[in-house]
């Protein structure tokens, strides 16, 4: 295939990646942005969204759109609804100590991911696309579904921006995240604060989850990889900024797509995480964060 | 830290030594083996302690140093033919020469940011070592041939491959690694690593260059893992990528705190803990990990400063 | 030994009776089985006792479960038909995690506490590497169904054996004259950035050049990928043959990943079944596949000329005519391997008792006489076909069949001769030391 | 006699804020020199450039006839220069003896000191009062205890040149008394920069007074002169008195 064309096809693949990665990392940079809580654990709200999709869609199976679309609004639900009881049975209980939390929810992980073998198994089982239209281009074909992933991350990216920045649970988030001890002072509820951060966080991570899950079917380890590279990317878009968060995703997914035009696959995923690492050595603050607060 | 009870604290680490060196003889075979095994792995995560501890330095990226002394003992006898004690000093010199390095980038980032760069070399480190598998064998890993694995000092040799010679070839390591930890930890740079834990800044404006003293905590952190790795590539024949990756970054972490931070004695006690829940909970369900989690999930709810470090809380201050 | 069914499989209720059921006739089957009634009424000889180091959690998860079921039915028909030496076999299992650290742990656990006999079961490569020095200390036959050239290459020690399943080298090269003869003369790899597809990577061009066929691009893919579009434009325009061979949780996204990308217009496709283990071929994405190779160990389809053994065995697993366990067509076995659990304690039977095995103080001499065997007839013991044994390096050589997907299903096509897949041996663990 | 402590155009940007503004400022050995000015003046900041804590945009500071401009912190206070800090941060988690064997062991190892730390911590200890509570953890001193073990610190330090934030914020007057005598007696041996707003105490320790205005010196002579200077009363004292 000529340069062109494999450049563009490593770049859609890269968006799509971004697009999951950008959702995911949204998740864990407000949960650790906003509590300053490191939820290892973050990965397997990930995996249970898959997971969740799974189930749902195998029991709605009598069209795939219907199926899946339940299982977008309902697995997301249930994920968050789980995370509300971890942050109210645990992390509250530790009183957010940044040490404690990084034990607590490697305890979680592996509370889920046990789980998630027992009840579900350790086979990777595949959820129908709700649509299967394939995008012919001149040179290659192309999912049209992975297309749709990008819109719908984008759509909901956007969304959470608008809550964000224009209603007053933004606002009110915004201030715990900026002073704990102040926005008590101020009447902000900052427990109830958390929990709802914490379950959005983890209802991020499932929703990303159920969009990826229809090209990458559900598996109990799948929750892995999003955790590293949600690490990275949050880190490298700097602490609890949206859009550091999303450029960043759009950064990592696109080198990772792209990268591996020019380098042999094993040798380009070195080189990426070396670069991104000395980012990190040298602007330890991210490329967008402020350097100090 | 004071220098109160000296005696009271190298006498009960003598203690411990003793101990282990009595259960030995009567342990039955299985145990035998599987503390030989642990005591190895104990000073992977006293290694640990040594930064997260004493210096505070949270990292996610200690497998590599593990991992640098495992292959480094490990492919000097396979591909090279060297020594036992040769390979071993290999491998401590791959950790410590890493650490260094490392410590010199890494050392640049503080809290968050350096976990994840911490992981994030470990994460090259690993990839590397399955980009050269021609020399490592990559994931698969290297069996470091049984005949290389004999000790000779002098008209003597020792074959690191019986039990009883394993198990005191992994009790000499330990005590050695636990009694320069409990010195360091006692000497006036052990007092000026905690001061750097507590209020880096102060120490500073006490005229301590804190960046050096990081990075030699770094690198002595990173030998003495090291020399966990190398000797388990040795005593135990096997040096493969797994070893390299983010799991075993993990697992000293929850040594350490199960076992109480910045306790000399603690990264034993955990690490002996974790291995007995796993091992006898296993023996029931093959859901251990559920248990695994939900205690650690209770320690970390009702015991927070780990096994001795509750214990040196509430009855014996003077623990080191 | 466990069955795991799937939670959700139980919450839907036209399963949970059935299920139910299922696992009542179980248990009332095991009471009243000869071999259970004769044991609990003799007790005059021990157990033979044999230590499954079986992947539970980890990556390989979904083999352990399916090693651990068909080890569970070649158990009970060795100890209905008398056990070995006259003596029950009951196997202990622990889990290695999949990993090879407590692989090797697991390994001490059952020479030193369990005092097992043996050790057996384990598939994934490193996991076997990293446990060998364990047994060769311990000085306990470990016989592993790995289809890993490890230990063929003498590179473990003489208590490791495959005598089960045949190795990947040889399988390989096996597939060779098929391919060229059948497929196309340019052939491109896509295979895992690791051990396992080194092997391909490293046998299969030999072995296509002697046939008069080439490898023009060996495309390897990083083990922690999960998507894969972005390396199919280095496939070259000219390539006659896809080979591909991709193992973990992401292939079936490779597989749907490639369908998206050529469409119907695509070059043939050669694979090895590893990629679709445990995975209905019928999953949705997976309609590209229809017209395809693959290489199988054992069918997983029942096929029209199968032997009374095969059918015997595929009843005895509790797999139905699509693979699948019996009752859950969804629950899709790892066919094409797990047959080696079955065989291997076949071989371990007759190498006990052509040792006359009494106890662990004849360890050595179930070494030897392991070695000593030969060929292994196909039968009830031997279900999946013949095969050969080299003692020296301590691995067993069979037929491989070459399966076409039609209709939704796999249809063997080729079987090939054990002479296709044998080679110089590499070394001699005979001459090592017991 | 040569100054202990000289700048020459010493300044700090804050963004756009001018912190510190051109500070020409010599210091002579043996002195007790106060710095008072309004909240905001750049005291704090001034000190902290002299210290290293913080690096100058541009100026140059020299210590006992060498340029320490480019020094890092921690090579200052090798050289003799102290700093106390404003908000008392002793290791709260450490003994008050931990807390001084810290400096006393740095002073042993550079060589500026002999003997045992032992000897060395309890002797800076019992000049501060403290020797009693040596086993108690810092973070449970009281509020004056800890600022007494603060300064036990810096004196363990055996600086030439002792720089006090605020020492006796937060003090009762009895405190504060003691802590007078404790100042005269660090004076037999070190030079002190102290920063203070309490004005009796000012008056009765410091040789001289440098008044900080908006990042710069506005005036500097010896208690009464300042006192008589009508435009350190308007700007400075008439704002806080009056």
């Amino acid at each position: 295939m000529h340069f062109g064309p494999h450049l563009l096809l490593a770049a859609l693949e890269g968006l799509v990646t971004s697009a999951v990665l950008a959702l995911t990392a949204l998740g864990l940079s407000l949960v650790f942005g906003v509590m300053r809580v490191v939820n290892v654990a973050h990965g397997e709200f990930f995996m249970l969204g898959a997971v969740l999709a799974w189930a749902i869609s195998t029991a709605i199976s009598d069209h795939p759109a219907l199926g899946f679309l339940a299982a977008l609004v309902l697995a997301p639900l249930i994920v968050g609804l789980i995370a509300l009881v971890a942050e109210r049975l645990v992390l509250r209980r530790l009183n957010y100590n940044p040490e404690a939390t990084i034990v607590a929810t490697i305890g979680m992980l592996y509370i889920i991911q046990q789980l998630a073998l027992t009840f579900y198994g350790p086979e990777a089982r595949p959820v129908e696309a709700p649509f299967s239209y394939r995008i012919l281009l001149p040179w290659f074909g192309y999912s049209g579904y992975k297309l749709s992933i990008i819109a719908a991350s984008a759509f909901l990216l956007i969304a959470t921006w608008l809550v964000l920045t224009r209603t007053k649970i933004g606002l009110v988030m915004r201030a715990t995240q900026y002073d704990r001890e102040t926005a008590q002072a101020f009447g902000i509820p900052v427990e109830r604060v958390y929990a709802g951060v914490f379950a959005f966080g983890a209802m991020l991570a499932a929703v990303a989850a159920v969009l990826i899950v229809p090209i990458s079917q559900a598996h109990y380890l799948m929750g892995q990889d999003p955790l590293l590279l949600s690490f990275i990317v949050v880190i490298i878009g700097g602490l609890g900024s949206l859009r550091g968060t999303v450029v960043a995703a759009v950064l990592i997914g696109l080198s990772d797509g792209i990268i591996s035009v020019f380098f042999s696959p094993t040798l380009a995923k070195i080189i990426a995480t070396l670069l991104v690492a000395m980012v990190l050595v040298f602007r330890p603050q991210g490329l967008f964060g402020t350097s100090s607060r | 830290m004071s220098e109160a009870s000296p005696a009271k604290a190298y006498a009960l680490h003598l203690g411990v030594i003793a101990l282990l060196f009595a259960l030995s003889f009567v342990l039955p075979a299985y145990h035998h083996g599987l503390l030989a095994r642990i005591m190895v792995l104990a000073v992977f995560a006293m290694g640990y302690n040594m930064l997260f501890g004493y210096v505070g330095l949270l990292s996610l990226g200690h497998a590599m140093f593990f991992s640098a002394g495992l292959y480094g003992a490990g492919l000097t006898v396979y591909h090279f033919g060297w020594s036992v004690p040769a390979a071993f000093a290999a491998g401590l010199a791959c950790g410590a020469l890493l650490a260094l390095a490392i410590g010199l980038l890494a050392l640049r980032t503080s809290g968050v940011a350096f976990m994840i760069v911490t992981m994030m070399f470990a994460q090259v480190f690993y990839l590397v070592i399955l980009y050269f598998a021609a020399w490592t064998g990559g994931d698969q890993g290297l069996v470091v041939p049984q005949p290389a694995r004999i000790l000779v000092l002098g008209s003597a040799s020792l074959d690191l491959t019986n039990p009883t010679v394993r198990y005191m070839s992994a009790l000499a390591l330990f005590s050695i690694v636990l009694l320069v930890t409990l010195a360091i930890v006692r000497s006036r740079y052990g007092r000026v690593l905690v001061a750097i834990r507590e209020n880096e800044g102060r120490t500073k404006m006490l005229g301590y260059d804190t960046f050096s003293n990081k990075l030699a905590a770094v690198v002595v952190s990173g030998a003495i893992c090291a020399a966990s790795g190398a000797a388990y590539a040795l005593l135990f024949g096997y040096v493969g990528s797994s070893f390299a990756s983010v799991q075993y970054s993990i697992l000293p972490l929850l040594w350490v705190l199960l076992g109480g931070i910045a306790t000399t004695l603690g990264p034993l006690i955990g690490t002996l803990f974790m291995y007995y829940v796993v091992d006898v909970t296993s023996g029931y369900t093959s859901a251990y990990l559920l248990i695994v989690g939900i205690a650690l999930i209770l320690l970390v709810l009702f015991f927070p400063k780990g096994i001795l470090g509750t214990i040196r809380q509430r009855w014996l201050g003077w623990l080191p | 030994m466990t069955d795991k069914n799937g939670f959700f499989d139980l919450s839907k209720t036209s399963f949970t009776r059935r299920t139910a059921l299922k696992g009542l006739a179980a248990g009332a089957g095991l009471a009243v089985a000869p071999g259970f009634v004769r044991y609990s009424q003799a007790q005059s000889s021990a157990p033979i006792k044999i230590g499954f180091q079986s992947h539970r959690t980890g990556i390989g998860a979904a083999y352990g479960r399916w090693y651990e079921k068909t080890t569970a039915a070649a158990v009970k028909a060795i100890n209905d038909a008398g056990g070995i030496n006259g003596r029950p076999v009951e196997v202990i299992i622990e889990d290695d995690g999949t990993d090879p650290g407590r692989g090797a742990e697991v390994v001490g656990k059952f020479a030193t506490q369990h005092k097992t006999d043996i050790v057996y079961g384990t598939l994934f490569s490193h996991v076997v590497i990293g446990s060998a020095p364990a047994a060769g200390e311990a000085k306990i036959p470990y016989f592993v169904v790995s289809e890993g050239h490890h230990v063929a290459s003498t590179k473990l020690n003489r208590y490791v054996f495959q005598p089960g399943i045949t190795d990947v080298k040889s399988q390989i090269q096996s597939m060779a004259p098929w391919i060229a003869a059948n497929a196309g003369k340019k052939v491109t790899q896509i295979f895992p950035d690791f051990a396992f597809g080194y092997d391909h990577r490293d046998y299969l061009p030999p072995a296509l050049k002697a046939q008069g066929a080439e490898v023009i691009a060996q495309i390897a893919i990083p083990p922690t990928e999960s998507s894969f579009t972005k390396y199919f434009p280095q496939i070259p325009a000219e390539t006659e043959v896809i080979y591909h061979v991709m193992v973990g949780p992401a292939v079936l996204t490779f597989v749907k990943e490639l369908g998206e990308f050529y469409g119907s217009n695509r070059p043939q496709l050669f694979g090895f079944i590893d990629s679709l283990e445990a995975t209905d071929i019928n999953s949705p994405g997976l309609e590209f596949l229809d017209g395809s190779h693959f290489w199988e160990g054992s069918p997983r389809y029942a096929q029209p000329d199968d032997s009374p053994a095969q059918k015997a065995y595929r009843a005895a697993v509790g797999i139905d005519d699509n693979g699948a366990a019996v009752g859950d067509p969804k629950d899709v076995s790892t066919a094409a391997h797990m047959f080696g659990c079955w065989e291997t304690l076949y071989v371990v039977k007759k190498a006990m008792e052509d040792a006359g095995y009494k106890g662990p103080e004849d360890r050595t001499k179930l070494v030897e006489a392991t070695e000593a065997l030969t060929e292994f007839a196909e039968g009830p013991e031997h279900p999946q076909g013949p095969k050969t044994f080299n003692g020296k390096i301590h691995q067993c050589f069979g037929i491989q069949n070459i399966s076409k997907v039609e209709g939704g299903r796999l249809n063997v096509v080729h079987k090939t001769k054990i002479e296709d897949g044998l080679y110089e041996p590499e070394g001699d663990y005979t001459t090592q030391a017991l | 006699m040569m100054p202990l402590l000289t700048t020459k155009g010493l300044s700090r940007n804050f963004g756009g804020l001018r912190a510190v503004d051109g500070v020409d400022f010599a210091l002579m050995p043996g002195e007790i020199r106060a710095v008072i000015g309004p909240n905001g003046a750049g005291k704090t900041t001034f000190v902290s450039l002299v210290s290293g804590r913080i690096q100058p945009s541009s100026g140059m500071i020299v210590f006992d006839g060498a340029d320490i401009t480019s020094l890092p912190a921690y090579a200052r206070v090798r050289l003799g220069v102290a700093y106390t800090f404003q908000i008392t941060s002793v290791f709260a988690n450490l003994t008050a003896y931990d807390n001084v064997a810290l400096p006393v062991q740095r002073t042993l190892t550079d060589g500026r000191s002999k003997g045992a730390v032992h000897a060395g911590v309890m002797a800076a200890l019992e000049r501060t009062g403290l020797a009693d509570r040596a086993h108690m953890q810092a973070g449970h001193l009281s509020y004056g205890h800890q600022r007494l073990l603060e300064v036990a610190m810096g004196l363990a330090l055996k600086p030439r040149l002792l720089i006090l934030d605020e020492p006796t914020q937060g003090l009762a007057d009895s405190e504060i008394d003691n802590f007078i005598g404790l100042v005269r007696e660090i004076a037999n041996s070190a030079t002190v920069l102290l920063i203070e707003h309490n004005m009796p105490v000012v008056m009765q320790l410091a040789d001289r007074i440098t008044v900080f205005n908006a990042g710069r010196i506005l005036a500097e002579g010896t208690p009464e002169q300042i006192r008589a200077n009508a435009e350190v009363q308007d700007a400075y004292l008439g704002a806080t008195h009056g």
